[in-house]
């Protein structure tokens, strides 16, 4: 089974990554660029098990390590085609 | 004679290399700004510094890979004009497509900073011919993403036509072939992740980095 | 939180809130003649915080040594000044930024980094090297790891982007730092003697910018976190962390260090905590005038902030500056120029009082002397610490066996090598270390540039024995600084403190903090070795247990030869080896 | 409109970052997991345009910029609804 979690920051915390990569877009010509935000995406190859445990546990993964929900929230996807 | 820094926005070892060109030539470099659109003409060799341009956001060397002054450096160094990359300038230099391959975070996932051993894998370019080829040398690294990666064929390719010119004797970030510097095809622009440039003086505790200074300057 | 809302508000919860006791809101009362409004409390709740007022340590600091003839400027400016011959002058400071750090490792000690560097680059230096002091809970503790990669990863992760090299610190391992860890760290700049740049904004109807980042909602009640102590609830009800941008401080300190080769800046300051009202009102006081300025004009992150907001922000990488008339445009054009939001928030006004506007209306309107003179300034009970037994050599069992006492005095946490460390921190950058973490060496050396003199600098503390005898402990961490600094060649030259203490409120706390700064305040005058800058961390304890008391001081001493530094360098096997002392 | 540009290694580009991910993840107990990748998510917000011509437009930024294909390759997702 497959889990893809999507990490980012909360919004209204400060993101310099994205600020400045919209900037070098809007410089490179791409003026439609009104704003932009960095975020990762975590897949994770997981043995299968039932649904909603996996998802508890991958749960569980976020707010030990994969993200800190102090600045970051996140959302978590599984995807079983995938096996 | 007349050589020039390239500065970007957040370059941080840019003195440290005007120090090492004015040491070794006894003149000031002129410190070039990434908005300029051209390079003097009178310039004979140029480094591209190490620091984090642009915070290293996105992908390090991505978004100053894309400044104005850059592409009058393609079109000079495909001229001739020699080029030294350095940590963060190696890696735009490789994304400007100056030179082949990409950096990557390093293996260890952490910032590394040391003093690196390095061998002589080529010691006939311009830059190494003031090496003892069976000599080994000692030049500090400090960076987060110095780990070579470049695909099979192009690996095979470099590797055949003596492009690899530094390998790491005990490497420290992952890099493929323990590649530790690059030189291109026409052997005029060479890109490497330690630091000649602290490697000058006595005081430094070394000065093994000083031959690639006078090695280039002197084949001018 | 609501925004300048009517005084009837202000309700004795909302108060409270604010830390403020009945004594002091009776003479915000007295001061203004009429209630405050939201905003006005807020920023009264913050001038008035342990953060910004000092108020249970202000008259103990008193004490210390501060002056001597190397001393250009002591405490009471962002940083310390020395003198170091040939009109160079050293600026330096030591910060600590324990309770962010503990919530967020990675941001809270990047940005604490960030703001040293600002206080010392703020008056004028280029910031040259960069040390730590760091304490963690015992190394089995589950939040051990996380902790320690995290503020090694932040340290590095800021100093290495901004391009200053990490050349020392001191790293413990004690249970006593579980629930609270300590990050201190000290920034080292040089500057021209004839060139440093203060905070006092004097002059009238000079113009008032604004520079660096935008504000955005940031840390607001930061100054206030940083003043009360952590229970277990405190991971839910904290606030946001600020994120470092390390990219737009190498920028801001390229872009000051450019406009102060010039003549346009009258007085400067750096937002640190309680941003926009303690750094205006700091400039302001100290000036001796008053300023308005008009909130619509700030940079802004987020729509929508109101005047409270705005004012408390603490936002990381902003500036504040008072500049010569005539001077606006070179101002402008030197900050685009590096990409930097920048903006005339207001001016200098000559009727001594805080005003601000916001949406064309007028939202504050305070005097600004009772903010700084009528901080409270506690003398709260303090009880001595109880002597300890005397522990007698002869008391000691010997060991059966040397090799394993041996191997386990080499394995303690505290005695092991931090190469895993200092090998995250760029030691290189600005190629003129001459000695750093790297050879284990006593002071990390560098090399003033272009010259043949050097600084040596270190950071110190045995929090055991400060533990154990707060007096006698105090005087041994600044003999162990000043050791520290001769063993390297150096002529020691001054200090810069942090003392990380528990909850102040406590006497015998108080005596904890009482004893070390006696303790150390004696061996300031023994040596001539005066305190030129620092840095109080109270609150430094959870579910009622205290850190041990930990005064940390930062010593900075003269090299003027470069011949005369000594190394552990060199040293070969055969060399005869002398103790000295007894 | 809001594009989400997703990039990440190519197959074959070793992820050291993936596998540190993987490892604490194994060391805090969640034996589950057998392998994780780490990418980036860049959203743009952008100006609002003809899908195809916007589409176009985002590629040619992540050849440009957001994606250096020498090690990584990226996909594009618009979103019209978060308008
Ligand atoms: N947090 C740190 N940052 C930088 N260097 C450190 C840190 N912790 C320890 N070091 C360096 O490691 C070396 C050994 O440190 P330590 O074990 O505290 O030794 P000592 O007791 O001799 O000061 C010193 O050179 C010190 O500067």
């Amino acid at each position: 089974m497959i889990a893809r979690v999507y990490v980012g920051l909360k919004p209204g915390v400060l993101d310099p990554q994205g600020r400045t990569i919209a900037s070098s877009l809007n410089d490179l010509g791409f003026e439609e660029v009104q704003d932009a935000t960095q975020g990762k995406v975590i897949e994770l190859k997981l043995a299968n098990g039932e649904r909603d445990l996996v998802k508890a546990r991958v749960k569980e993964m976020c707010e030990k390590l994969l993200a800190n929900t102090v600045i970051e929230s996140y959302r978590i996807e599984l995807d079983e085609t995938e096996e | 004679m007349q050589t020039a820094v390239i500065v970007f926005p957040a370059s941080n070892c840019d003195r440290d290399a005007a120090v090492a060109l004015e040491t070794h030539t006894g003149k000031a470099p002129h410190m070039i700004w990434h908005k300029d659109t051209s390079i003097p003409d009178d310039v004979r060799f140029v480094v591209v510094p190490g620091g984090f341009s642009y915070g290293d956001y996105l992908r390090s060397g991505a978004i100053a890979a894309q400044s104005p002054v850059i592409k009058d450096l393609k079109q000079k160094a495909e001229a001739g004009l020699p080029v030294l990359g350095i940590c963060n300038g190696f890696q735009i230099l490789t994304e400007a497509g100056m030179l082949p391959g990409a950096l990557m975070r390093n293996a260890g996932q952490k910032f590394v900073c040391k003093i690196s051993r390095l061998r002589l894998a080529n010691a006939q370019t311009r830059f190494t011919k003031l090496y003892d080829a069976k000599h080994e040398i000692d030049i500090p690294v400090a960076h987060h993403d110095g780990n070579y990666f470049a695909d099979d064929d192009t690996l095979r390719r470099i590797e055949g036509s003596g492009q690899v010119v530094f390998r790491y004797v005990d490497n420290p970030n992952g890099s493929r072939g323990d590649i530790a510097g690059i030189i291109n095809q026409a052997g005029n622009v060479l890109g490497m992740m330690p630091h000649p440039e602290r490697a000058i003086d006595p005081l430094h505790g070394g000065t093994d980095g000083s031959n690639i200074f006078k090695s280039i300057l002197g084949s001018l | 939180m609501a925004g300048t809302s009517k005084s009837d508000d202000i309700t004795l919860d909302v108060i409270a809130e604010h830390g403020i006791s009945g004594a002091e809101y009776k003479i915000i009362l007295d001061r203004l003649g009429r209630e405050p409004n939201l905003t006005e409390l807020g920023i009264f709740s913050v001038m008035w915080s342990e953060h910004c007022s000092y108020k249970s340590s202000r008259r103990h600091l008193g004490k210390f040594l501060t002056t001597g003839k190397r001393v250009i400027q002591g405490p009471g400016e962002n940083a310390g000044v020395i003198d170091i011959d040939d009109g160079d002058a050293i600026i330096f400071k030591m910060e600590s930024h324990n309770h962010p750090s503990y919530i967020e490792p990675y941001q809270g000690a990047a940005t604490g980094v960030g703001g040293i560097m600002r206080d010392v680059f703020t008056m004028g230096a280029r910031p040259i090297a960069l040390l730590n002091a760091l304490r963690f809970g015992e190394p089995d503790h589950p939040k051990t790891k996380s902790l320690v990669d995290g503020v090694i990863a932040g340290i590095g992760g800021y100093g290495n982007c901004v391009g200053v090299p990490t050349v020392g610190g001191e790293t413990n391992f004690h249970a006593g730092y579980n629930g609270n860890i300590l990050v201190n760290a000290m920034c080292v700049g040089l500057a021209r003697a004839d060139n440093v740049f203060y905070s006092a904004a004097k002059g009238v109807g000079n113009p008032i910018f604004y520079v660096g980042s935008k504000t955005g909602r940031d840390g607001i009640h930061g100054a206030t976190m940083a003043s009360a102590e952590f229970d277990d609830d405190s991971e839910e009800k904290r606030p946001t962390v600020q994120v470092g941008d390390p990219f737009t401080e190498k920028l801001l300190i390229e872009a000051c260090l450019e406009l102060m080769a010039t003549d346009a800046i009258i007085a400067i300051q750096d937002m640190g905590a309680a941003g926009l009202t303690s750094s205006s009102i700091e400039m302001a006081d100290k000036g001796g005038v008053g300023v308005a300025l008009n909130l619509d004009k700030v940079p802004q992150r987020e729509t929508g902030m109101t005047a409270y907001e705005m004012m408390l922000s603490e936002s990381q990488e902003r500036m504040l500056m008072v500049i010569q008339p005539g001077k606006e445009q070179l101002a402008f054009d030197v900050f685009e120029k590096w990409g930097l939001d920048v903006a005339e928030i207001g001016t200098t006004t000559k009727t001594g009082r805080l005003v601000l506007t916001h949406g064309g209306k007028t939202v504050c309107d305070i005097p600004i002397a009772p903010l700084a003179d009528d901080a409270p300034n506690l003398n709260r009970p303090h009880t001595p610490t109880a002597p300890r037994d005397v522990i007698e050599p002869s008391d000691i069992i010997e060991p059966q066996d040397y090799n394993d006492a041996l191997v386990r005095v080499m394995t303690d946490p505290d005695m092991t090598s931090k190469r895993w460390i200092w090998e995250q921190y760029d030691r290189h950058v600005m190629a003129d270390t001459m000695d750093s973490s790297q050879s284990g060496g006593d002071a990390a050396i560098i090399r003033i540039h272009g010259t043949n003199k050097a600084i040596a600098v270190t950071t110190d503390c045995t929090p055991r024995y400060c533990y154990a005898d707060p007096y006698e402990g105090g005087k041994q961490v600044v003999a162990e600084s000043w050791r520290n600094l001769t063993a390297v060649g150096a002529d020691p030259i001054a200090i810069t403190d942090c003392l990380n203490f528990g909850n102040p409120e406590r006497p015998e706390i108080m005596g904890q903090f009482v004893g070390c700064i006696d303790g150390m305040n004696e061996a300031c005058r023994a040596f001539e070795y005066p305190v030129v800058s620092g840095n109080v961390s109270l609150y430094n304890e959870t579910n009622g247990v205290a850190i041990p008391p930990t005064p940390a001081v930062g010593g900075v001493g003269l090299i003027p030869d470069l011949s005369l530094i000594k190394t552990l360098k060199g040293a070969k096997a055969g060399d005869t080896l002398i103790m000295i002392g007894e």
